[in-house]
């Protein structure tokens, strides 16, 4: 067993950083919140890279099985007798491959962001936020406890509101915040009740006692099964919910509406967050109740679908995008998909697990090449101030840092060899044709799209057409002539992500990460992963033709297919229906009658009540004339009515 | 029945009519008809003497009842005091002459109703009900038991009564004193001298 | 801290040194101190009792202090706490301590308004210490002027409208309240042929099923009122919106846990079955309160009123936590009644500090505010951060213990209800989220915001304390779970004893 | 007179009580309503004596109550008409009708 | 004459020597200063109110005519102590009124009417001690000699008190004709509660709902009050019902005791009546003694729903609500006294801002209107509460739930008095109004009695303990 007291240590300095920033950074050391934050963020690294070293290659291996490891953990809030949330540390594959690219990545960005948010007045705000979110984003991937996983999911929720809204006097950037927020949410809600079904029949919220009850032939599995509503067994149901939470977190359709709106941060939250690490918790988070899932196809073959379809979906729309940023965006969900399909078509254990084991390589080498995709676009947009193609172009010269590292980033994830995407991406085909012909097909249809849209997007950042500088402020940056290429600090992350993205793919991760952690012999078919590789080079050549020289041919082709162009266009209308669904039919079906009815019926009673009063009172009023032979009448008449009622009606 | 037999009784009933009878009825026509008139009649004066015969036969009922004491104390006290001290008023008032105006028809009508009702409820009442005498013997009501009664203090003694009553003829002479007195502060002067002039007035009239 | 009568005594002899105060600097000063030591006593009053626990003190009730009242009518000055009233002691003084320190500015007939206020939590001190039933509602209703006058004198907008509205739904409340009482006082027998009022006693005897039948919903829905059960709520949102900062904390912060208390300790424990008998009515009501009220909420245009009907969203749980009769859940209801008193208090506090301002309430009228108020806009986005159950603050933990709780009754009702309750999160976010987005963030509203003077002393110290107590509670939920979970397992007891 | 009952008295003065309700609830003078009310006590004095008389012969509680009664209602009386002066003084009127100042 | 007779008539006698006292000054003109012959009198009543204490005993005399105890002289004591407290706050009324031993004497002797009827065993003493209390009081009614609206109020009362007491007395008659005699205790066996025995019944219920103003034969109420100068209002809505209530409890629950049934039907239907109506009277009121009119109608509900009960309790409640009752109500009367004597406004709207100038004045004021609305921590709270409680002894929840709902309304017209005091505007408010010591002290002790008669259990238990041992 290795020593465990100081992996606590990984997820806690950041939130110590965030703390003493978020209280005394603004006032006392606004210089140097970055490099306070950077260097807390580089020792965790390295205590992770350590405890990574440790796991893998000292203590993990129990007889040549990955055991998961439980750091440490104590009841955080006892529930009942045997139901309690826990805050705990687990230690097992992919949770330590997590942490490795969450400290890594967020370093890189930390490093980029001292560049990035030189001139920014509040970066002690950016940096604070920063730490809050891997700290929350590293609390996650150690979560024991499916319901401690369940508050950083909401953790890092929040810190990727924060930081979308991050300029928060842009109503366009507050507005993207709060659709991230409330439609994760509401995902979420989905998560929640996932969670207390589980928890019901399990009768635990530990994750290791919760799989193995429901895995293992124990009378909580039988009872899950047993049970089911609407013809659905409360497995699949409470799986499906928990998945549902997963979606909304990875953007997958249909919730995936926030993702590309969400680029309204600044850009390297963009690359941390909504590329690298956030958005495929919900991969995470189906590996992490893998075992638990293979138990149930049904809920894998909506998890392999869902993925799927958003991963043609997303590649379709980022062909018709201009914002860069909205370009990487789609590309992200589309390869999101690629793991969520490819977790669905796993199965646990043995061969049949290749997928899952792609699904996490896939995350590993995604993580590298998006943030360095998304890097790149920040130095880009840093340079032009502007996220829109048609103010780019001809940056080649200008900034040839970039423009290499950016291809190395497109190749990768157009998954020509020998570059990262490659590997995963061949993995993942595989599993995919091992399991099911059709989702085969979309994903080599996929892959070759994506190597579309990358390449368009690359030349017209890099050809296309001389750049012009131009007067155009969108950062509220203020705007000056064209400078140098970005700063050092912008450019190493760059030249080091690219390296990764070249090197990750030779990981042999398939003796690391695997379903059942027995390591997993992958055999490589030359003629296999032929076949997408070429298509794929078809497809850059293609884009070549069409982008590499200003031409009217693009837009004709747009023209030509005018009604699925626009459609695409407009990410096929997804946002409007949900603006329908919210703005007309929530907000005017419930929200105002209930508050009308709270007006006017329930208070009104209310007032009624004392309106009544009021009038009888008034009725009565001429009982009282003031004249004495009315108050005798009255007087004389009682006495009668008196003797009448009590001598003979009510004895 | 044959007619002799109804005869027959027809007899006795007019020989059984006595002479105290006739006077028993007669006495209650005077009081229900003074009650009646004193409350009906419009001229104010006379409804004064009304109310004084009605006050008149009641003290013939006491006679009747052989309660010489209490006949002679109303006599004096109502008919001597009460009633004079209203025909007083009235002058002082006066309205002697003057025709009361009429009620509402609808509240003659109401009170009519109600009093008759009242009535009859309060007088089916008496008849079904079951009087027990105590059958104790007499006892003598004369002027002097009443007095060395009304001042004893032992059993039946009713002295504290007495003094109380006393004290009530007392508070009563004081308030009348000082709301019927002629106040001289200035608040009320006006007001003052206006009555002033108009008893005068009223006096002269007479 | 073992002498209950010292909480009483201390607000009530700080109330009448205010009297004796000669200026509103003495007067402040005064209240501060008095309210400063009280909450220091609360907090000597958790470590006793604690200690008490530990030293494996197994009484139900501690530090009791009795002595007869009304012999004539058994009516005794009987007082005691459990971890539950603790709880609400330490939220009573929190709450105080902070009300006394943003209502600095107070300008018009100082005396007097920090003399209601002092009056006011005298109430609740004796109402959450009193194990008598008569007791108790004497303490309830000492409450009732004070927020009378509080809002009428103090208050803004249609003050007088609400203030008197309040003043009467809470009377009628407390008038059901006491027909209940009576209806149970009448049937208790304390061996030797007496009616008693001692809540201990009656919690032991049965009363008969026809006395809980009638009792148990007038007890429930009096009390009820006082935590803005549906259709009773109305006085809430005209009441908080109109009354003072520190008024509308209290109102929301603590009376509104009066009658969840009540509900709790007179209605429920003392008569299960009737709670069981009704607990259908009561999870209907609170969920129709919880969706409906956080559906309102949506619609509300003024900060006071959003809160104020987020109120009576969030009180519902409380409602919907008792009513599901489970140990979990009566346990997460109680930790919303603190956690919701911490958490409104702060959200009043912010608004009524953005309102010193700005002067509207308006959230299309205000905006931008975070960047000219920083400090103040994020202890609003805070507390809103809070109300919309962010994990590591208070909301959260006491959301979850509700919602676990409830799950725990696996018929279709109860699931449909938790989901439901559940759902209103989502709406939660949806409401606070526009409001923070539209008050705090985007353009600055109004240029003459951009000289706002930043949050004072005091108005800093009162938010961080509140928010360290959110906090307290949101991350480290373990104590305060263990302070109260033992003493609604002696109520679940009561409740599965009667199931039998 | 052994065929003058008791109830032929009570006839008497239960009519003239009513009598006097009569009058008391019709009469539009203040001083007549003051008479109606003698009306009343008469009658209430005729009962008093005539139970006295035919069944509680034995003693004399009811002559001396009618006693007391008759002094009293003197009394009410002399009172009765002061004030009624007085408020003639401000109303140079006795319509019991005008005297509605104060109402509702 | 035994030694028995000055004990047992201990108050009688020395109510008796005062007004002969006065009445000697009077007439051989001793004290010329008002204030000296209010002061002297204050400190005679006050020797009288502690003689209420002192060697109490159970006792009969006059065979039968008169008859007290330990509870009996605790009921004079409250009545006097009232007396007393009146007395000081019409100081400022009566120091310069030219009728002031009048009044005193005319006062005293409805006091004295009213100790003979508490301690009457004998329908004659009732009614005289009935008569001797009401009819000296029309002509105080009257004393605002200058004001019409004074002598319209004293015409109004004499009158319809004459008409209520002709209809007592024919129920008297009636009782008397059925069992042939007037002792209370040598009637009760004879109560066989045949028809026409009810009907005397029910006509004296309704002389005393008279005198209590309990709808429906409270009419005359509000206009005597409104007119009567404000110490006699008081006098009225306090002492003179409060001596109504304490006979009435002796007489329901010893005389007609085997009634229960009967009287307790009664008693139900006229509580409904009375508080709902006389709250729905209230509600519209603008001015400040026809408003106190009907709350104290209003508080006579929820007196007898404290008899309802039947029992010990039930007196005990009475009796303790009268002593709350006097100070409560006594305290709002004298602001009221005050307010009226000195700017001769009576309105609840010039009341409006009144807390500008008169800071204590309002508070005395608010709290009382809180004690009679039944809101702690004044005592009000603890007399409705134990009335209340008696009157649900019975388990009637019908009842006692509309008495405790109206409570609710109650609550809104003593807030709209509040409110007009500490909230309204006015632009020009009354001025600072300051009474006489003696005033001052007679609100001090209103006060002092409101908040301490509630925390203080002693006055309840004591009552208790003498209604225990010899119920009235």
């Amino acid at each position: 067993m290795l020593d465990t007291k100081y992996i606590a240590l990984i997820p806690l300095l950041p939130l110590i950083t965030f703390f003493v920033i978020a209280l005394f950074g603004k006032n006392y050391f606004p210089k140097y919140c970055g490099l306070l934050g950077t260097v807390s963020l580089v020792a965790s690294l390295i205590l992770s890279a350590t405890v990574a070293y440790q796991y893998f290659f000292v203590a993990g291996q129990v007889n040549g099985v990955y055991q998961p490891i439980i750091a440490f953990k104590y009841a955080w809030l006892q529930f009942s007798q045997n139901i309690s949330i826990d805050m705990g540390i687990i230690l097992d594959p992919i949770s330590v491959m997590m942490i490795i690219v969450v400290t890594f990545v967020s370093t890189m960005v930390h490093i980029y962001s001292l560049g990035y948010m030189h001139d920014d007045p509040r970066r002690a705000t950016f940096f604070s936020f920063l730490s809050l979110f891997t700290f929350s984003m590293l609390g996650l991937v150690l979560s024991s406890n499916i319901f401690q996983i369940y508050m950083f999911w909401e953790l890092v929720g929040v810190s990727s509101y924060l930081l979308i809204g991050f300029y928060y006097d842009r109503p366009s950037a507050v507005a993207a915040a709060k659709k991230a927020f409330i439609v994760t949410r509401f995902a979420d809600l989905g998560f929640l009740v996932g969670i207390l079904i589980l928890a019901f029949y399990s009768g635990t919220l530990d994750f290791q006692t919760l799989i193995y009850r429901l895995t293992n032939n124990t009378d909580s599995l039988q009872n899950i099964c047993a049970a089911s509503f609407m013809g659905v067994s409360a497995l699949t149901w409470g799986l499906v919910l928990v998945f549902m939470g997963g979606a909304g977190k990875s953007a997958m359709f249909p919730l995936h509406v926030w993702l590309p709106d969400a680029m309204e941060g600044p850009t390297p939250v963009s690359a941390l967050i909504h590329a690298a690490t956030m958005v495929v918790a919900g991969v995470y988070l189906v590996a992490r109740l893998f075992p638990v899932f293979s138990y149930c196809p049904a809920a894998l073959d909506v998890v392999m679908y869902v993925g799927a379809f958003s991963s043609l979906f997303a590649a379709i729309v980022a062909c018709t995008q201009t914002d860069i940023k909205r370009v990487l965006a789609y590309s992200t969900m589309s390869q999101i998909g690629y793991m969520m399909f490819a977790l669905g078509v796993a199965r646990y254990g043995g061969e049949s697990g290749l997928g899952y084991m792609a699904a996490m390589f896939h995350l590993f080498t995604h993580a590298m090449f998006k943030a360095l995709l998304f890097l790149g676009a920040g130095a880009v947009i840093h340079y032009v101030h502007s996220n829109e193609m048609k103010d780019m172009g001809g940056l080649r010269k200008l900034m040839p840092v970039t423009h290499l590292t950016f291809l190395i980033a497109c190749l990768a994830i157009a998954g020509i060899p020998p570059f990262a995407g490659f590997f995963s991406k061949e993995e993942i085909l595989t599993a995919a044709f091992n399991h099911n012909k059709i989702i085969f097909g979309v994903a080599v249809l996929t892959a070759a799209i994506t190597a579309f849209y990358m390449f368009r997007l690359f030349f017209s950042i890099f050809y296309n057409k001389e750049y012009k500088p131009h007067e155009h402020d969108d950062h509220g940056h203020d705007t000056h002539t064209p400078h140098g290429e970005a700063p050092f600090s912008m450019l190493g992350p760059l030249l080091i992500l690219g390296i990764c993205s070249i090197a990750a793919g030779f990981i042999p991760f398939g003796h690391l990460v695997t379903s059942d952690g027995k390591p997993l012999e992958t055999e490589f078919h030359l003629g296999f992963a032929a076949g997408p590789v070429i298509l794929a080079l078809i497809s850059i050549v293609l884009a070549f033709v069409l982008y590499r020289k200003q031409s009217a041919v693009p837009d004709r082709i747009s023209n030509a297919l005018k009604g699925i162009y626009r459609a695409a266009y407009r990410k096929f209308y997804i946002d409007e229906v949900y603006l329908f669904i919210t703005k007309k039919l929530i907000f005017n079906l419930v929200g105002k009658p209930a508050a009308w009815i709270d007006k006017n019926i329930v208070n009104g009673a209310i007032n009624t009540s004392a309106t009544v009063t009021e009038n009888l009172s008034e009725t009565l009023r001429p009982v009282q004339s003031g004249k004495l032979q009315q108050y005798a009448i009255y007087f004389f008449a009682g006495v009668l009515l008196f003797a009448v009622l009590f001598i003979y009606l009510w004895v | 029945m044959n007619s002799l037999q109804f005869i027959v009784i027809a007899a006795n009933k007019i020989i059984f009519l006595t002479a105290s009878t006739i006077i028993f009825y007669i006495l209650a026509a005077i009081v229900l008809g003074g009650g009646l008139l004193a409350v009906t009649s419009r001229k104010i004066f006379r409804s004064a003497i009304y109310l004084l015969f009605s006050l008149i036969g009641i003290a013939g009922l006491y006679f009747y009842m052989n309660y010489e004491f209490i006949a002679a104390v109303q006599i004096v006290v109502y008919v001597g005091g009460i009633v004079v001290l209203i025909i007083f008023s009235i002058f002082l008032t006066h309205e002697a002459g003057a025709d009361m105006k009429r009620p509402a028809w609808t509240r003659i009508i109401f009170a009519a109703l109600a009093a008759l009702f009242g009535f009859a409820l309060v007088m089916m009442l008496v008849r079904d009900n079951e009087f027990y005498p105590s059958g104790a013997p007499a006892v003598d009501a004369g002027a002097g038991s009443i007095g060395s009664q009304m001042l004893s203090t032992t059993e039946h003694g009713y002295i504290l009564p007495f003094e109380v009553v006393s004290m009530l003829l007392l508070a009563a002479m004081i308030g009348c004193i000082v709301i019927a007195i002629k106040s001289r502060t200035p608040g009320t002067e006006t007001a003052d001298n206006q009555s002033r002039r108009d008893a005068f007035g009223t006096t002269d009239n007479l | 801290m073992t002498n209950l009568t010292i909480l009483i005594l201390v607000p009530l002899l700080t109330a009448i040194a205010v009297l004796l105060c000669r200026n509103a600097e003495q007067v402040k000063w005064t209240s501060l101190i008095g309210s400063l030591s009280q909450l220091g006593l609360s907090l000597m009053l958790l470590v006793s009792y604690m200690n008490e626990r530990a030293a494996g003190n197994k009484a139900q009730m501690l530090f009791q202090q009795k002595c007869s009242w009304y012999s004539a009518m058994n009516i005794e000055y009987f007082v005691g706490v459990d971890g539950i009233s603790v709880a609400m002691i330490l939220l009573t003084a929190f709450v105080v301590f902070t009300g006394v320190l943003i209502s600095w500015k107070v300008g018009t007939l100082t005396k007097e308004f920090f003399f209601l206020l002092l009056l006011l939590s005298v109430g609740a001190y004796g109402f959450f210490i009193s194990l008598d039933l008569f007791t108790l509602f004497f303490f309830l209703e000492v409450a009732v002027i004070p927020k009378f006058l509080l809002i009428a004198i103090w208050g803004s907008g249609k003050k007088e409208y609400s203030a008197m509205k309040l003043a009467l739904m809470l009377m009628g409340g407390s008038a059901l309240v006491l027909l209940g009482m009576l209806c149970v006082y009448f049937n208790t027998d304390d061996g030797s042929g007496n009616h008693t009022w001692n809540m201990l006693a009656i919690s032991q005897m049965h009363l008969p099923m026809d006395v809980q039948r009638f009792a148990f919903p007038l007890m429930f829905l009096g009390f009820g009122v006082f935590t803005a059960i549906f259709p009773f709520h109305t006085w809430a949102p005209d009441g908080h919106s109109s009354a003072p900062t520190a008024a509308s904390m209290f109102l929301a912060g603590i009376s509104m846990k009066l009658g969840g208390y009540g509900c709790l300790r007179a209605a429920t424990y003392l008569m299960p079955e009737g709670a069981q008998e009704y607990s259908g009515w009561i999870i209907g009501l609170s969920t129709i309160a919880i969706i409906y009220g956080s559906f309102a909420t949506m619609m509300q245009k003024d900060l006071k009123y959003i809160n104020a009907y987020s109120s009576v969203s969030h009180c519902g749980f409380v409602l919907l936590g008792i009513g599901m009769l489970t140990k979990t859940a009566i346990t997460g209801a109680v930790m919303q009644m603190v956690s919701h008193g911490v958490m409104t208090a702060l959200f009043f506090a912010a608004i009524g500090m953005i309102y010193e301002r700005t002067h509207t309430r308006q959230v299309e009228q205000l905006g931008g505010l975070l960047k000219t108020i920083p400090f103040l806009g994020t202890v609003f986005i805070i507390a809103g951060l809070c109300s919309l159950g962010l994990p590591g603050l208070s909301g959260f933990v006491a959301e979850m213990t509700v919602f676990m709780g409830s799950w725990e009754r696996a018929d279709a009702f109860h699931r449909f209800a938790t989901i439901l309750a559940c759902a209103s999160i989502v709406v939660t976010a949806v409401y606070i989220l526009r409001a923070v987005g539209q008050a705090l963030m985007g353009p600055v509203g109004n240029e003459h915001y951009l000289h706002l003077k930043d949050a004072g002393w005091n108005e800093r110290l009162a938010s961080i304390a509140l928010i360290a107590a959110i906090l307290a509670i949101g991350m480290a939920p373990f104590w305060l779970n263990n302070l109260i979970s033992p003493d609604t397992q002696i109520i679940m007891d009561n409740i599965s004893r009667a199931a039998l | 007179m052994n065929n003058i009952g008791l109830e032929h008295i009570l006839f008497v003065s239960i009519a003239l009580f009513f009598i006097g309700c009569y009058g008391f609830m019709t009469r539009r003078n203040l001083i007549t309503m003051l008479m109606s009310v003698e009306l009343v006590l008469n009658s209430v004095n005729i009962n008093f004596i005539a139970f006295n008389k035919y069944l509680f012969a034995g003693k004399l509680d009811g002559v001396f109550f009618t006693i007391f009664i008759i002094t009293i209602a003197a009394a009410e009386a002399a009172v009765a008409i002061a004030i009624i002066i007085n408020l003639y003084r401000h109303y140079k009127s006795i319509d019991v009708e005008d005297a509605d100042q104060m109402r509702f | 004459m035994s030694l028995d007779f000055f004990i047992l008539m201990k108050q009688e006698l020395f109510l008796t020597l005062i007004i002969f006292v006065l009445l000697t000054l009077k007439v051989v003109d001793g004290i010329k200063k008002n204030p000296t012959v209010i002061h002297f009198t204050n400190f005679l009543l006050l020797v009288n109110f502690i003689l209420g204490f002192l060697g109490n005993k159970e006792g009969e005399l006059f065979s039968g005519m008169f008859h007290t105890n330990g509870i009996l002289a605790v009921e004079k004591s409250i009545l006097n102590l009232g007396t007393l407290i009146i007395s000081m706050q019409a100081f400022d009324w009566l120091k310069d009124h030219k009728h002031v031993y009048e009044f005193y004497i005319l006062l005293l002797c409805t006091l004295l009417g009213m100790f003979f009827m508490i301690s009457s065993n004998n329908f004659l003493m009732f009614y005289l001690g009935l008569e001797l209390s009401s009819i000296p009081l029309a002509a105080l009614v009257n004393f605002d000699l200058g004001k019409l609206r004074s002598s319209e109020g004293a015409v109004k009362m004499i009158l319809s008190s004459a008409f209520a007491s002709g209809i007592m007395l024919f129920g008297i008659s009636i009782l008397y004709g059925t069992t042939g005699t007037l002792n209370f205790s040598e009637m009760q066996p004879y109560l066989t509660g045949n028809k026409l025995q009810l009907l005397g019944f029910i006509f004296i219920f309704s002389g005393f709902a008279f005198k209590l103003s309990s709808v429906p034969f409270h009419l005359w109420t509000a206009d005597v009050y409104e007119g009567a100068p404000v110490s006699v209002t008081s006098y009225l809505s306090v002492i003179s019902k409060g001596s109504v209530v304490f006979v009435l409890v002796s007489v329901l629950y010893s005389l007609f005791r085997n009634w229960e049934g009967v009287w307790y039907n009664v008693l139900f239907f006229s509580i409904v009546l009375t508080i709902t109506v006389g709250n729905l009277f209230a509600i519209r009121q603008y001015n400040i003694k026809r408003f106190l009119a009907f709350s104290s109608i209003t508080q006579v509900g929820y007196i007898l729903l404290g008899m309802t009960a039947g029992n010990a309790m039930g007196t005990t409640s009475s009796i303790y609500f009268m002593i709350v009752y006097v100070f409560s109500n006594l305290g709002a009367f004298g602001v009221i006294a005050l307010v009226s004597t000195q700017t001769g406004k009576e309105s609840i709207n010039d009341l409006k801002g009144f807390y500008a100038n008169n800071r204590s004045l309002s508070w005395v004021m608010a709290l009382s209107l809180f004690s009679l609305a039944g809101i702690p921590p004044t005592a009000g709270f603890f007399g409705k509460m134990f009335l209340v409680t008696a009157g649900a002894a019975k388990g009637n929840f019908i009842l006692v739930g509309i008495a405790v709902l109206n409570m609710v309304i109650s609550l809104y017209y003593y807030l709209r008095v509040v409110k007009a005091i500490f909230v309204d505007k006015n632009e020009n408010p009354l001025p600072k109004l300051n009474g006489s010591m003696s005033l001052n002290i007679a609100l001090i002790i209103c006060v002092l009695g409101v908040l301490a008669v509630g925390f203080a259990s002693g006055s309840f238990e004591y009552i208790h303990s003498l209604v225990a041992q010899a119920p009235p």
